[in-house]
């Protein structure tokens, strides 16, 4: 008897894996470029509403600090990954086999920050001036842009007297502006409220957005391995890589809509997440000001360039090619990406477009 | 192991075959540039139950010797018994103790669990080590500082500490390196008492190093006097003072015949 | 604060060192067992001193920092520079109430995921777990260059070379290759703190492990001890006071270590996370409320270092 | 404590070792071809795993009977092999595994790296070392050692103040990098004087240690010479001060440049190792990052030798 309910057991669990397949949820690591806040709003949502469980994946999204989230990816210490495109492309020079998957910002909001009492009108004024930028790779948007005006900085180091000093700081606005530097980098969802917070108010500065000219590096997009792309049966789930990439995907994208579309719920939502990095700061230091400023920023960028046409989470091919010419203008791209850089069958999987 | 530590009938010296003998030996050490002759043609038997003292200036081989007998070194030339073995065979059956000039002591361990240290490395039957502990304290009247650690005992204590930690195994023989030279003259004086006592109570056999003519004289039965530069043995004088020896065996005038006897000897060696 | 009265065989006397050239400090053999008067009243009065030119200190430092964004225009909610040096949102210098009401928004709940207690604790935790692997592999290796002169010569210099990589730059490298191998979380932490303090506890029990005379070393000869019991009842015993000062000078460097790597790597808690957030957000009162946190957490490990010290090597004499 | 052979055996070694070096070069070379991969994984990692073991076993024996005897090269062949070797692996492991650039670099590409960026690299050390960590480590040492004269002149000072020294030498000091940066500026300044901050409480500490050190019988000796308090301190207590000091001067030597570097990732004007490395992970270029920590860790060793030689100098006879 006691043999017989043994092997039934056995049998049991044997059987269970196969008949576990369509129920039990893939577990997937995501590696956010940041600590959490309203910037990855439509993950969080996604995650909230339930959509990636609904798509058999049990998402955990990483935080992380001013590193890169490619070498979590290339390593494997996680699957996928959100990170910008200079990041990626300077990547896959290096050798990293990393792919695009999804575009979710479709336009960049990086910008340049002066007081206007300090008289700089237009990007050529920023000549002799000092301009505080972010090292580790989030620099470049404020080479391309100087370098638009045929600027150079002494982050370039063959150039021998540059005509813009660059300075380099970990992040804050407040440790550099407006004392030490004439220009300090900003993005527009979240140092632009920190640096009003300082006691600056918006009529008090003059903001000089990148896009606005013609530096439209892509920022926020989704990415993961070559490897994970080819697996056959990712993580014993039976499926394989592309097909949970597009799931993936399209969670995502579901949860950036409603995100976008329901901001208050959606800041709601990522306040009880991020710690401390939530809150603007000085007068502005509130968590929910800050966030509900950010979402909406956010929301901007998401709403722009492919999203208007219907094809939220798509890489506008004439983008993409654009921001290749322009880091390969800036001398960070030596030359074309592979074809392999980009992939798209995974967002037209996701969309059935 | 099986020596008794309880007062035996005191062996007569001479009886038997030698316990240690020494043969032409020879040890000479690299020095930088050159080598030193530590010890050159050394002769020598030691009896079962003999005090045997060896002095000289210093530089005269006699630690080396004594170091020999322990193998704690290996001579370069000659022959060597100790126990009627090689020494090293004497050393691997743990036949004798040694008593260092410093005590020796093991900071970490109080003055019972010094006393213990061989027996645990010697792996005795563990439930009858703190009484053999505790047996030797008594024998050298420390048994009321067993809980003591080194540092709260004078040097004499310590000193008797590390006596009582080489008898504890119950060794023939003992090999004692100028174990009292760091004292003041009245602990040395006391401690030598004790340790004739003992001496007379177990009936061991006893090289002892010394600087000390009168050290010598009042303890052994046997002062091998050593010149230095090569080392080498110069003479041996046979103590004949009567036993039991105790403070009048100062006053005895074959007492400084035989400390002048051994001081001639070092001053022959010396020119 | 001396270690006085260690006792006359802590030889380590600042100079001496033996084979190993050490770059850490050596237990300071000051024999001294003189009672000395208590330290507490000039300490108090150090400590008046020093809260008395807090308020100077700061305001000077403020006001400078205050001039210049009310010079730039800034809206600061206040009208001069004197006035504005107490009640700026992101001081150089925090005012004590500030410092204070920072403290408590920080501490209130102290168990919660943004508290600096509980991450205080966190980062104490990676620390030690640091320590106690930088012992593991410490004890190995001064083992293995006290038993071997192959190794210690063809690998000594490259010990010593290591402890001049700057660790903070190969951090996020580090976590990154242990991701890989599957060790995420508290471990990456504690390994790049186990780092940083390897290398004084090796130097350390190195040294102690050679401590013991000559004659100690005889003695155990004519014992016929075997290499084990050598080890373990007499150079194991020796090294252990040696252990602790090195273990002193690894807490810090190792707390510097898990801190920098909580900044530099993934990481949900700990001090290096609070202060990277912190600092992103501008919030200096915040900066500071941490950095007291982190030097108490510094003093709280060597104690309890100490503590330890004191209840493993129970023979040596009380100072 | 450890019995080896009294013989060299230096022909066997170097068989060894040759055919150790040209095995893993020989690999390296076989491998350079497999460059580029389309992902991370080589066709039969294992296979060429088991020969690079293979290799530096052999090696390892070969380090091991070079080590014998007291001969010059004995003593300087072993670590130099070790270098050679372990660099040697390094490079054919990471071809085997194809590990890409942008992840961790073979030791050739780090080479190249030094060669290409060497102008750049120098640039940046001189600020690094020369106006950050040197003048740091001088200001610092200065100031300690003025502390602690003062501070064992007036006891009142030494009891009231040594006691937070000795504290505040436990705070880990990268928390207040963002401090004084906000504070003092980007500029070369900020990193010097945090690196003065962090060797001037090592400094003080030793010094007060040492200049307490002097043995009461020398202290008698010059009071029964009724020397003067100048004379009694120039020939007794300043020498047995000094081994002190320089304990700590080693510890800080290599230290003062790593935390210049970790000072410079909270904020710089665009020069420094600190800012290369930073600058450089952001492009994966790796390499250079590698190339730049092998700078800092050849100044850190050149440092700390040459305190170590300078101590030597002062302090003949007495190591």
């Amino acid at each position: 008897m006691r043999k017989f309910a043994l092997l039934s057991a056995l049998l049991a669990a044997a059987a269970l894996p196969t008949v576990q397949a369509q129920t039990k949820l893939t577990p997937i690591r995501l590696q956010l470029k940041w600590f959490p806040q309203a910037q990855f709003a439509g993950f969080f949502v996604a995650q909230a509403k339930g959509y990636f469980k609904a798509e058999g994946l049990d998402v955990t999204l990483l935080p992380i600090g001013d590193q890169s989230p490619i070498q979590t990816v290339a390593t494997g210490a996680a699957d996928f990954g959100t990170t910008w495109i200079t990041d990626l492309l300077t990547a896959r020079q290096q050798g990293l086999p990393v792919v695009h998957i999804a575009q979710i910002f479709q336009k960049s909001g990086f910008t340049l920050v002066s007081l206007k009492a300090s008289n700089i009108a237009k990007p050529a004024d920023f000549k002799g001036k000092r301009v505080g930028v972010w090292p580790s790779g989030n620099e470049y948007p404020a080479i391309a842009l100087l370098k638009k005006y045929n600027l150079t900085t002494s982050l370039d180091s063959t150039v021998a007297s540059p005509s813009v000093q660059a300075v380099t700081y970990p992040f804050d606005p407040s440790i550099v502006f407006p004392d030490k530097v004439d220009l300090v980098s900003a993005m527009t969802y979240n140092e632009v409220d920190q640096i009003a917070g300082l006691g600056y108010s918006l009529d008090k500065l003059r903001i000089f957005r990148a896009s606005d000219y013609g530096i439209n590096l892509l920022e926020d997009l989704m990415f993961t391995s070559q490897k994970t792309l080819d697996d056959k049966d990712f993580k014993g789930s039976g499926l394989s890589g592309k097909e949970i990439a597009a799931r993936l995907v399209r969670a995502s994208l579901k949860g950036w809509n409603y995100a976008v579309k329901n901001q208050a719920e959606a800041v709601n939502i990522v306040l009880p997440l991020c710690g401390n990095t939530c809150k603007g700061s000085g007068t502005r230091a509130d968590a929910k000001a800050h966030q509900t400023w950010q979402m909406a920023e956010v929301a901007k960028l998401y709403n722009a360039g492919a999203t208007l046409q219907g094809k939220a989470g798509y890489l506008d091919p004439a983008a993409y090619k654009s921001n290749v010419a322009l880091l390969k203008g800036v001398g960070l791209l030596k030359a074309d990406p592979a074809a392999g850089a980009v992939d798209y069958s995974v967002w037209e999987a996701a969309t059935k477009k | 192991m099986t020596h008794s530590l309880l007062p035996t009938s005191h062996s007569p010296p001479h009886s038997g075959p030698p316990i240690v003998s020494v043969r032409d030996l020879g040890m000479i050490f690299p020095v930088p540039g050159g080598q030193t002759v530590a010890l050159q043609d050394a002769n020598l038997e030691i009896m079962p139950g003999e005090f045997i003292s060896l002095i000289g200036p210093s530089g005269c081989g006699k630690t080396t010797l004594l170091r020999l007998m322990a193998d704690l070194i290996s001579p370069t030339s000659g022959q060597l018994t100790v126990n009627g073995g090689t020494p090293r065979q004497a050393r691997e059956a743990r036949s004798y103790g040694y008593v260092f000039q410093a005590p020796a002591l093991m900071e970490w361990r109080n003055v019972l669990g010094n006393v213990r240290l061989p027996l645990d490395v010697m792996n005795t039957p563990k439930d009858s080590r703190a009484a053999r502990a505790r047996e030797m304290l008594r024998l050298v009247g420390l048994e009321k500082f067993e809980r003591s650690y080194p540092w709260q005992l004078s040097g004499g204590m310590q000193q008797r500490v590390s006596i009582a930690r080489a008898l504890a195994p119950g060794p023939a023989l003992l090999f004692m390196d100028e174990p009292f030279g760091a004292l003041d003259e009245i602990t040395r004086e006391n401690l030598n008492l004790e340790l004739l006592r003992l001496w007379r109570e177990t009936g061991k056999t006893v090289v002892f190093v010394t600087h000390s003519i009168s050290e010598a004289v009042f303890l052994s039965s046997r002062v091998v006097v050593m010149t230095a530069r090569p080392g080498k043995i110069e003479g041996i004088v046979n103590i004949d003072l009567p036993q039991p020896r105790g403070e009048e065996s100062r006053e005895d005038p074959r007492f400084f015949q035989y400390a002048t006897e051994i001081r001639e000897l070092l001053r022959r060696g010396h020119e | 604060m001396s270690e006085g009265g260690s006792g006359k065989w802590v030889v380590g006397s600042g100079n001496g060192q033996g084979r190993v050239q050490g770059m850490t400090t050596l237990p300071a053999s000051t024999p001294r067992r003189v009672r000395r008067p208590s330290n507490l009243l000039p300490m108090l009065a150090v400590a008046v001193f020093a809260a008395l030119i807090y308020w100077p200190v700061m305001l000077f430092a403020n006001q400078g920092a205050a001039q210049k964004a009310l010079d730039s225009g800034a809206d600061l909610g206040c009208k001069t520079a004197l006035a504005c040096a107490t009640q700026l949102r992101n001081p150089v210098i925090p005012a004590p109430g500030q410092f204070w009401v920072g403290m408590r928004s920080l501490s209130a709940q102290p168990f919660s995921a943004t508290a600096a207690p509980y991450n205080a604790l966190v980062t104490g935790g990676e620390t030690l777990l640091g320590l106690g692997l930088a012992v593991v592999v410490g004890l190995a290796l001064a083992t293995l260059l006290v038993r071997s002169r192959s190794f210690e010569r063809a690998t000594l210099p490259w010990l010593v070379a290591s402890q001049t990589v700057p660790v903070v730059a190969l951090a996020p490298m580090l976590a990154v290759l242990l991701g890989q191998a599957g060790v995420q979380g508290f471990l990456p932490k504690a390994l790049i703190a186990a780092y940083i303090a390897f290398f004084p506890v090796t130097i350390g029990m190195a040294q102690g492990l050679r401590s013991p005379d000559p004659l100690q070393r005889d003695l155990m000869q004519t014992y016929r001890a075997s290499g084990p019991q050598t080890f373990l009842l007499l150079q194991l015993p020796a090294s252990l006071p040696y252990l602790f000062t090195s273990l002193k000078v690894a807490a810090t460097a190792a707390l510097v270590g898990s801190i920098v790597a909580e900044i530099s790597t993934i990481s949900f808690s700990g001090l290096g996370k609070m202060l990277a957030e912190n600092s992103r957000a501008s919030d200096t009162v915040a900066l500071w409320v941490i950095m007291v946190y982190g030097a108490a957490l510094g003093i709280a490990l060597v104690a309890l270092i100490g503590l330890l010290e004191r209840a493993v090597t129970r023979w040596r004499p009380v100072a | 404590m450890s019995l080896e052979r009294p013989v060299p055996r230096l022909a066997g070694a170097w068989g060894a070792l040759g055919l150790s070096g040209l095995g893993l070069a020989g690999l390296s070379l076989l491998l350079a071809r497999q460059e580029a991969p389309a992902q991370l994984g080589p066709a039969q990692p294992g296979l060429w795993l088991v020969g690079i073991t293979a290799l530096l076993l052999l090696g390892a024996v070969g380090i091991r009977q070079s080590a014998q005897g007291e001969g010059h090269p004995a003593r300087t062949v072993p670590a130099a092999a070790t270098l050679i070797l372990l660099v040697l692996a390094a490079e054919a492991a990471l071809r085997a595994y194809a590990v890409p650039t942008g992840l961790i670099p073979t030791p050739s590409k780090v080479l190249e790296a030094l060669w290409a960026a060497r102008t750049v690299l120098w640039r940046d050390a001189l600020t690094t070392f020369v106006y950050e960590a040197l003048l740091g480590f001088v200001i610092g040492t200065l100031l300690g050692l003025g502390l602690a004269l003062l501070s064992v002149r007036l006891r009142f000072l030494e009891r009231g103040l040594l006691p937070y020294a000795a504290l505040l030498s436990s705070v880990p000091i990268v928390a207040l990098a963002p401090v004084v940066i906000k504070a003092v500026g980007l500029g070369v300044a900020s990193k010097t004087i945090i690196v003065a901050v962090t060797v001037l409480f090592p400094v003080l500490i030793n010094a007060v240690r040492g200049l307490h050190s002097a043995q009461s019988m020398h202290l008698d000796l010059m009071h029964s010479y009724a020397a003067s308090a100048a004379q009694t301190f120039r020939d007794v207590r300043w020498p047995s001060a000094l081994p002190f000091v320089f304990t700590a001067l080693r510890v800080a030597a290599p230290l003062s440049l790593i935390n210049a570097i970790v000072a410079e990732f909270f904020g710089t004007e665009g020069r420094g190792l600190g800012f290369r490395i930073q600058i450089e992970v952001g492009k994966f270029g790796l390499d250079v990052v590698w190339a730049a920590i092998v700078v800092a860790s050849v100044l850190g060793i050149s440092f700390y030798l040459v305190i170590s030689l300078i101590e030597r100098r002062i302090l003949p006879g007495r190591r």
